[in-house]
């Protein structure tokens, strides 16, 4: 038996990428293993969800009640833990996400299982699992090997597998909620979305960034379109914060906003020491600029040279398209 | 610009008040018509009326007579004579068919430039509004 | 709170104040923030009035120009009452994330820029004619003994100073030497942040530094460093200088000569802890009157009128709500109006500043702005 | 209103200058030339521990697993508003994972008297996000990790917000006694000041080792580990940025594709 | 009268740009170069200059000018001048006329044409009489060697005392029973804290001494005759019912007195009390006691208990008597020196301020006396002390209040006074040295240091802690039930924060104001009064101690506020304008007087009824075989004010250079249209 169980996620009614992203390593590994994956799915009203999950993975256990219709740890914990008493997978597999880091430590501890998170790849080495993830800020990876266990829960980084194709056609399998206690702890009372319009620059994941490059406040619509077709906030340096294009709170800098974004897009920005110790935290930096010699392109991990107006209403045109 | 009436006036200005408050709107830097034109006498009591009669004779438009104000005369009581002289000529001056608004008379102490200022500037509207003055001009009054 | 009572009151002699208002009447920003230094000497002769004082976003305002202190007809320094607030404000924590990242970073790497210690050397590879830039070891001898500033050993815009600092020293002669990865903030701007206790454990850390070497003169490339060493840190004995003072000093003796033409019109702008506050008007003027090629202009504030360019201060970190111009572009536009192509400058801060304003106007194609370091580079 | 918080002392890598070098065991990281400071999430825990005891009064207990030099946070930390201090150094924890760090703390605050235990949602050097979840469910209370709001709605219920993906927010009620996971910008951190930090040094810092936490030595350091970092190796990364060649349609058709396969897109 | 042909000289001068920036000088000389009679005109920068006189002495000398028109300021500004001018150069000085073309002229118009229009009218009227001029000879007359000094405060002291050292014969009249005025009650004087007491008394006590010096105190002047060198004066020496001579200051009088300390002392401001048979104040000079007419119960009632007066069965020197009679007095004197000195501003006129209502709120000169070692309290800081003057309490909140009365046209007084920004600092500092923990702030619109160490003293006062706030109260009102605080609302104007300040005792900086019994001085004297109601200087800045009356002089208060110093130094200014008269022992009389053509006055008298100054009188004189009355002017009593010529019925008398004859002409140019 070397089963993997998969955690599928999802979210005000929608199953999230990660499901799928994790179900494609899982049967990258089971393929290794010759075992099988299977898709955890804790839900209300999912059915929809099975059969995507279905063309992942060999099986899909659906445990379909109200409790979980939003997701609750605590309820979560419970039933995962009956579920791997019942069904021993070897391998637990659950998204490093907003949910998975909420669940995914404490189920281990519950289960007395080894444990570690924010995996960026796994390999089987004979029955056990071997992790790789990163420290130092992605600076130095680190192996992490486990001491024997019969399960081993690891927590995946989003993204870090892309989702493959699909095709499978595992069984959809409806079970009983295993949990008979009304979860008291802990209950879910609403998602919130973040307000629209006081855009906090520092909390923003996307950040299409705008230089003295723009050159006129006319050109300013067409980052505006970018921006909105990356899903990304707008920020600025200090030369178009001063020109009154933006407003001050956008300004990324020392004397502006330090930002931490997982993409920070430097349009038309030169890279002053300024502007750049603003975006020390940034995971993935494009430049766009026309002056090769531009230091932004010193840290930048991705460089354009050439003319922002030009290249931004062309990027726009290709992300639209992309995301169809 | 039309050519407006700029009426012709004499003053007569006590030394002790009246021509010291008139130079002090001066020294005050306070602007007001040029029609005025001082003779300095010692005392408004000086004035003799037929000197008001003597102006108008001249062509003048208008007379002005100021002295210190009741009780500060320099002379006493000079402003007391003054003053009933003036009530006696304005009165027999106005039965004689003059424009009363053409006689004026006023106090003025030596502290008061902006007073001074303005009594010139209601003379001057006064004497305007009375308009030329030509009753006189043709009879040389003999004395 | 840890002002004690009566202490603010005698610490900046606020009774002295006459309300003449020269010093808001002189103040640079006050054309672009709220900030009235007059009010705020006023005002805080009320002790209980000084916590709500200092929690008025104006005390960030200022650029510690000097300018209220110099026209302060009783003496009073005006300015520091409002660093007298920051610093209470320092004390309860309640700063600008900014700053707080400058202030953290200067207590764990030396510098407010959040750059490691270790890096604190990297500007001094590859100088162009220059075998290899001499670090000083303890109690080593040197008659220079050169205080880069942390700004000129990080920003990649005032490297070339630094670099350039050496090469004149080079070229000249002079027995010069640095201290490497040890050195230190100054803590000018700490101590403009409010931050006191911190200023005065650099205070320590910098007096008992340079008493390790046996230099004859501390020489600094920004005058922010220059000021404090010379005038708040009391125990440094080693006479400290400006850059612009040595190198007036060793034109004068003929030990640099400066042949490189650099054939522009120029205007100084004289920076205010090198002018208002320490009085060096002349040597930078000196040094550009003897680079062939220059014709010197003078802005109409100049000298002891010089308009602030808003670096100092804290305003690194700091920044002013404001919709007028910075003063920055108003002197750009001054200069470009003059029909200057270089705005010299003898402090990073000004440069930086200067150059960003510069940007801001769009004026990089026909004008620039450099440090004299920068001019005195191309001359050699 | 009785607050653990937990803070960790880590090198400040974050500069893109910065470089990490393996030393020579593999396992470790020449640390000579790193400055050390707070983790960053942690910062946010100890401030918004403060802000509650501020607003309900009550203690903040700081909570550190780190060497003598370590005092420098939990100062900082006492500087802010803290009111005393444990520190658990012994060479015996060194190496330990998840578990057996979530272990340790669990020893020393197990004894306390509190109602939330705060730790920062994720330390900037391993990246683990995970041991406040794991203290968690070994003191076997309620928690909620990434948490960026926090309201005191009863006598033992908290309203809590977690930060998902996308800027959402997920309320939730929570009992007391729980552990919070804080993630960064719930607040804005205070200043310590050079001066608040002195003085705090006034403050007992209860420096605990092995002995005293009462565990076993199996059950710290890498014996008590169950997933154990074995070796550091040095990702390949280019050192300056990969410029993209072509025009302005062949270039975004790059970047397009880069962005997509990062999941940026 | 000459009989020359006239050779008109005209000097149009420039007053650098003060006339020739709006007259154009050169076009009015040339326009006076065409009158009848005009030799020359010329034109000048400055005539009243070195240069400009010598121009116009060359011109005389060489011209042989027998007439000058000067055109310039005004001459009451330059006649003097301009008259010594011709006299230098042997011309009658009365051959001068001046045409008034700048504070009548270019100072007032707007218009340039119509200035220089003016301008040329002005010569016009000049040239027209300039001719008819009469040569006129200055008189003189003696000097009587003694001088009245009305008012014995500091300035009417110090003017006594230097007159009379310098020999002169001196009359110091005061209306009080002491010398001293205000600066006796004073405590300390700023900015050096000098006790007011030790400098001033050492002063008093040598005009009580002088022998040149008669002392005239409780006596009060009646009438004053005469002009300058010989003036009468008629002083009322009121009963004091006690015999000065046998009055030896004792005190058993006032302690006896059935009314002993009942009375509010005038001295005292009122914060302490006296008896109706006092001694304003232990120091008074002369020392001798003084009943109070209104209070005493013998005099107002008639009868004092049932075994008559008590002063008088108490004193041993036998001084008091109620028989005594007010006594007048004449003297005579050369000249006069007025210092009469001032009233503090009655603080009730701003009842926003409660005082009178609110017994912690005091004027300035209230605090003089509280905080005075001499005082009532002997300088504690005591307030609500009780009829005994037992008790009280000590302030801990002190507001002074500037600029009350002063400044101020809602009551009438434009003006600053001068003396309270820094009479007030002292206090302030006086409360700090003696209540130092006392908090005090001080309200102010303007700080007015501008003295010889003031601005240091007022820098120390707030280096003291006294806290200087902006902004003049509102409204002063109690604060609920509370007995003593009180709040000043007022806004801080540094800040525009409107405050509600809080304090236990309000010190009003009461300004000075022109004394309210100045009436009678003011008709006797028939002096000139400013707009602020002072007494008038001839001239403000040339001729700050004379009056428009030759031989009476101003010293002190009485022409405007002052503090210590500056009194004293007018006061010296004045004994030595006054002086110079007296010892030259001559002094000039008017020349401009009437005169009578006795061919054709009527001897109807009119003249002698309408002349203020007595100087007519009608002269029996035969003419052919009928006696007939005819005028005659006494010279030296003629002022020249021309009212004679203005009743004449028959032109018959005439003021010399204001004759009919020589202003008809003038009336004649002014009055033909332009």
């Amino acid at each position: 038996m070397h089963d993997i169980f998969v955690l599928a996620e999802h979210r005000e009614g929608e199953l999230r990428e990660v499901t799928l992203e994790i179900l494609t390593l899982a049967g990258q590994l089971a393929e290794q293993s010759g075992g099988k994956v299977t898709a955890v799915l804790l839900g209300s009203g999912i059915d929809e969800y099975a059969g995507k999950c279905a063309s992942f993975a060999d099986r899909v256990l659906v445990v379909d009640d109200p409790m979980y219709k939003d997701y609750n740890s605590a309820a979560y914990q419970q039933a995962l833990v009956e579920l791997i008493k019942a069904e021993k997978p070897h391998l637990v597999l659950i998204g490093n996400t907003g949910q998975g880091v909420d669940l995914a430590p404490s189920l281990a501890v519950e289960l007395d299982v080894p444990y570690t998170s924010d995996v960026v790849s796994v390999t089987l080495e004979g029955d056990k699992p071997v992790a790789t993830r990163q420290y130092y800020g992605g600076k130095i990876d680190g192996r992490i090997e486990f001491k024997d266990a019969d399960v081993y829960v690891l927590a995946i980084r989003e993204a870090s597998t892309p989702a493959g194709e699909g095709g499978k056609s595992g069984e959809i399998q409806k079970i009983d909620n295993p949990v008979t206690t009304e979860v008291t702890v802990r209950k879910f009372l609403e998602y919130v979305e973040a307000a629209i319009g006081e855009v906090d620059i520092t909390q923003s994941t996307m950040l299409v960034s705008v230089g003295r490059g723009i050159r006129d406040e006319k050109n300013m619509p067409i980052m505006e379109e970018l921006a909105e077709a990356m899903g990304a906030d707008l920020s600025a340096s200090r030369a178009v914060v001063d020109a009154g294009w933006l407003p001050t709170d956008r300004q990324v800098g020392i004397s502006g906003k330090t930002v931490s974004p997982k993409l920070y897009l430097a349009v038309g920005i030169s890279g002053a020491f300024q502007h750049v110790t603003g975006i020390k935290g940034a995971d993935v930096v494009v430049a766009i600029n026309k002056d090769p010699d531009a230091p932004i392109f010193q840290y930048a991990d991705y460089g354009i040279v050439d003319d922002l107006l030009k290249v931004v209403p062309a990027l726009t045109e290709k992300i639209k398209e992309m995301k169809g | 610009m039309s050519e407006e009436f700029e009426p012709n006036i004499v003053a007569f200005l006590c030394n002790w008040c009246s021509y010291a408050g008139a130079d002090l709107a001066g020294t005050s830097r306070l602007k007001y018509p040029p029609n005025v034109k001082a003779i300095r006498v010692m005392c408004s009591a000086r004035v003799n009326p037929l000197f008001i009669v003597n102006a108008l004779q001249q062509g003048a438009d208008g007379v002005l007579i100021s002295g210190c104000w009741p009780g500060d005369c320099h002379y006493i009581e000079g402003n007391y004579f003054a003053r009933r002289r003036f009530m006696l000529m304005h009165k027999l001056l106005e039965h004689a068919g003059v424009d009363p608004r053409r006689i004026n008379m006023s106090w003025v102490s030596a502290s008061e430039g902006a007073k001074y200022k303005e009594v010139v500037e209601e003379t001057v509207e006064r004497v305007k509004a009375a308009g030329p003055m030509d009753q006189f001009r043709r009879r040389q009054l003999n004395w | 709170m840890n002002i004690e009572h009566g202490t603010f009151v005698e610490k900046y002699d606020l009774l002295g104040c006459i309300q003449c208002g020269r010093c808001t009447g002189g103040c640079p920003v006050t054309v672009r923030t709220d900030l009235n230094v007059r009010l705020f000497v006023y005002e805080t002769v009320d002790d209980d009035r000084l916590e709500a004082l200092s929690e008025k976003h104006e005390i960030w305002d200022c650029t510690t120009c000097n300018n209220c202190a110099l026209r302060c007809p009783k003496g009073l320094d005006p300015f520091e009452v409002l660093l007298g607030l920051r610093s209470m404000q320092v004390e309860e924590g309640n700063i600008e994330p900014t700053a707080i990242s400058a202030l953290e970073s200067v207590f764990n790497n030396g510098n407010p820029w959040g750059k490691p210690r270790a890096l604190r050397c990297n500007w001094m590879e590859d100088i162009e004619g220059v075998e290899k830039v001499r670090i000083l070891e303890k109690g080593e001898k040197a008659d220079v003994l050169i205080h880069t500033c942390c700004t000129a050993c990080y920003d990649p815009r005032i490297i070339p100073l630094a670099r350039n600092l050496v090469r004149v020293m080079e070229k000249a002669g002079v027995d010069y030497g640095f201290i490497g990865e040890e050195e230190t903030d100054c803590g000018s701007e700490v101590r403009r942040l409010g931050e006191e206790g911190l200023f005065e454990m650099l205070d320590e850390d910098n007096t008992e530094l340079f008493d390790a070497y046996d230099s004859g003169r501390i020489v600094c490339l920004s005058p922010h460093c220059y000021n404090t060493f010379k005038n708040e840190c009391e125990n440094i004995k080693t006479p400290v200088l400006h850059y612009t003072e040595l190198v007036a000093e060793i034109i004068r003796e003929g030990k640099l000569e400066l042949t490189g033409e650099i054939d522009s019109k120029v205007v100084y702008h004289d920076p205010c802890y090198l002018g208002k506050k320490n009085k060096v008007f002349d040597e930078p003027r000196y040094i550009l009157g003897r680079i062939p090629g220059i014709e010197l202009m003078e802005f109409n504030q100049s000298r002891e009128i010089s308009l602030c360019c808003e670096g100092g201060g804290g305003k690194m970190w700091v920044e002013s709500e404001s919709k007028e111009q910075r003063l920055s572009e108003t002197r750009i536009l001054d200069a470009k109006e003059m029909g200057a192509d270089i705005v010299a400058v003898a402090c990073p801060f000004c440069l930086l500043t200067l150059e960003d304003a510069l940007k801001a106007k769009g004026f990089d194609e026909e004008m620039r702005v450099a440090d004299i370091l920068e001019l005195l580079g191309e001359s050699i | 209103m009785n607050v653990v918080v937990c803070v960790k002392q880590v090198p400040d890598t974050s500069d893109p200058d910065v470089e990490v070098h393996i030393d020579s065991s593999g396992k470790g990281v020449d640390e000579s030339k790193f400055s050390f400071v707070i983790n960053d999430a942690d910062n946010y825990a100890v401030e918004e521990a403060i802000l509650l005891k501020e607003k309900h009064e009550g203690e903040v207990t700081v909570v550190n697993i780190g060497p003598e030099a370590a005092n420098q946070v939990v100062r900082m930390a006492l500087a802010k508003g803290g009111d005393q201090a444990i520190r658990l150094d012994d060479e015996r924890f060194a190496f330990s994972d998840i578990t057996a760090t979530a272990r340790l703390l669990a020893s020393a605050i197990g004894d306390l008297e509190f109602d939330i235990v705060m730790t920062g949602c994720i330390a900037s050097d391993d990246g683990y996000s995970a041991v406040g979840v794991t203290l968690a469910q070994m003191l076997d209370l309620p928690h909620a990790a990434m948490v960026k709001s926090v309201e005191v709605i009863g006598d033992n219920k908290l309203k809590v917000g977690r930060e998902l993906e996308g800027g959402l927010l997920e309320m939730l009620e929570i009992e007391t006694p729980c552990v919070l996971t804080i993630q960064t910008g719930i607040n804005e951190p205070r200043y310590a000041s050079f001066k608040g930090i002195r003085a705090a040094s006034k403050k007992e810092i209860k420096v605990m080792d092995l002995e005293a936490t009462g565990l076993s030595e199996d059950q710290v350091g890498e014996a008590g580990s169950t997933a154990v970092m074995v070796e550091y190796s040095v990702p390949v990364v280019g050192e300056l940025a990969e410029i993209l060649e072509g025009d302005a349609a062949e270039t975004s058709v790059k970047l397009s594709g880069i962005l997509k396969e990062k999941g940026l897109v | 009268m000459s009989n020359d042909r006239p050779r008109i000289g005209v000097y149009v001068c420039h007053c650098g740009t003060n006339i020739a920036g709006v007259v154009d000088v050169k076009a009015v000389a040339e326009h006076a170069s065409g009158l009848p009679g005009v030799e020359l005109a010329r034109d000048y920068s400055y005539m009243c200059s070195d240069p400009g006189q010598a121009m116009i002495r060359k011109d005389i000398e060489e011209k042989g000018l027998n007439r000058v028109i000067v055109a310039s300021c005004s001459p009451r500004m330059h006649e003097l001048t301009f008259r010594g001018a011709l006299d230098d150069a042997g011309l009658n000085p009365y051959y001068l006329e001046m045409a008034n073309i700048r504070e009548q002229d270019s100072w007032v118009t707007e218009d340039h044409d119509l200035a220089t229009d003016k301008a040329k009218k002005l010569v016009d009227a000049a040239v027209a009489k300039v001719s008819l001029l009469e040569a006129l000879e200055q008189k003189e007359v003696d000097v009587t060697p003694a001088c009245l000094i009305i008012g014995a405060g500091i300035a009417g002291i110090q003017a006594a005392l230097d007159i009379a050292d310098a020999g002169f014969r001196v009359y110091l009249v005061d209306k009080d029973p002491s010398v001293g005025g205000h600066m006796a009650q004073l405590d300390k004087t700023f900015p050096t804290l000098d006790c007011s007491a030790c400098i001033l008394t050492p002063k008093m006590v040598d005009v009580g001494n002088h022998p040149n010096i008669e002392l005239m105190t409780y006596s009060q002047l009646e009438n004053v005759e005469g002009f300058v060198g010989n003036f009468k004066a008629a002083i009322r020496k009121k009963a004091r019912y006690v015999d000065a001579d046998k009055c030896t200051g004792c005190n058993l009088c006032a302690e006896s007195c059935r009314l002993a300390n009942r009375i509010p002392s005038e001295f005292e401001e009122g914060i302490g009390n006296r008896s109706a048979i006092y001694l304003p104040f232990p120091q008074a000079v002369p020392a001798i006691y003084t009943v109070d007419p209104e209070r005493c119960l013998q005099l107002t009632k008639g009868k004092c208990g049932k075994e008559g007066p008590a002063c008088a069965a108490a004193c041993a020197a036998d001084a008091v008597d109620f028989e005594q009679e007010d006594e007048v007095v004449e003297v005579d004197a050369g000249t006069i020196i007025v210092a009469t000195g001032y009233d503090i501003f009655d603080a009730k006129r701003k009842p926003e301020y409660g005082y009178g209502d609110n017994d912690n709120v005091i004027t300035g000169l209230e605090f003089e006396r509280l905080v005075s070692a001499s005082g009532p309290t002997e300088g504690h800081i005591l307030l609500g002390r009780d009829k005994k003057g037992e008790g009280g309490w000590e302030p801990k909140k002190v507001a002074f209040i500037h600029c009350v009365g002063s400044r101020d046209e809602s009551v009438g007084n434009e003006y600053c006074s001068r003396v309270c920004c820094m009479y007030l600092a002292k206090q302030a500092h006086l409360i700090r040295e003696k209540l130092p923990d006392a908090e005090i702030n001080v309200f102010y619109m303007d700080v007015r240091a501008f003295g010889k160490g003031f601005e240091e003293f007022y820098d120390r006062v707030r280096r003291e802690g006294v806290r200087y706030i902006r902004g003049n109260p509102s409204e002063i009102y109690r604060k609920g039930d509370d007995d003593h605080t009180m709040i000043i609302k007022v806004e801080d104007t540094l800040t525009s924060t409107p405050l509600e300040s809080e304090a236990d005792l309000v010190v009003l900086g009461v300004g000075l104001e022109p004394r309210r019994d100045n009436r009678e001085i003011i008709d006797i004297f028939k002096l000139s009064q400013s707009a602020d109601g002072f007494y008038l200087e001839a001239h403000p800045k040339l001729r700050p101690v004379d009056t428009a009356s030759a031989g009476i002089f101003l010293a002190g208060c009485c022409q405007g506020p002052k503090d210590i110093p500056d009194a004293v130094a007018q006061a010296k200014g004045a004994a030595s304008s006054a002086l110079i008269l007296l010892a030259s022992g001559r002094v000039a009389v008017e020349a401009q007087v009437a005169f009578v053509s006795p061919d054709e006055c009527r001897g109807c008298g009119f003249c002698v009824d309408v002349c203020p100054f007595g100087a007519i009188e009608l002269v029996e004189e035969n003419r052919m075989g009928n006696i007939v009355g005819v005028a005659e002017v006494n010279e030296a009593l003629c002022k020249g004010c021309g009212s004679c010529a203005a009743a004449c019925l028959s032109g018959a008398i005439q003021p010399k250079s204001f004759r009919d004859e020589q202003i008809l002409p003038q009336i004649a140019v002014l009055g033909v249209k332009i």
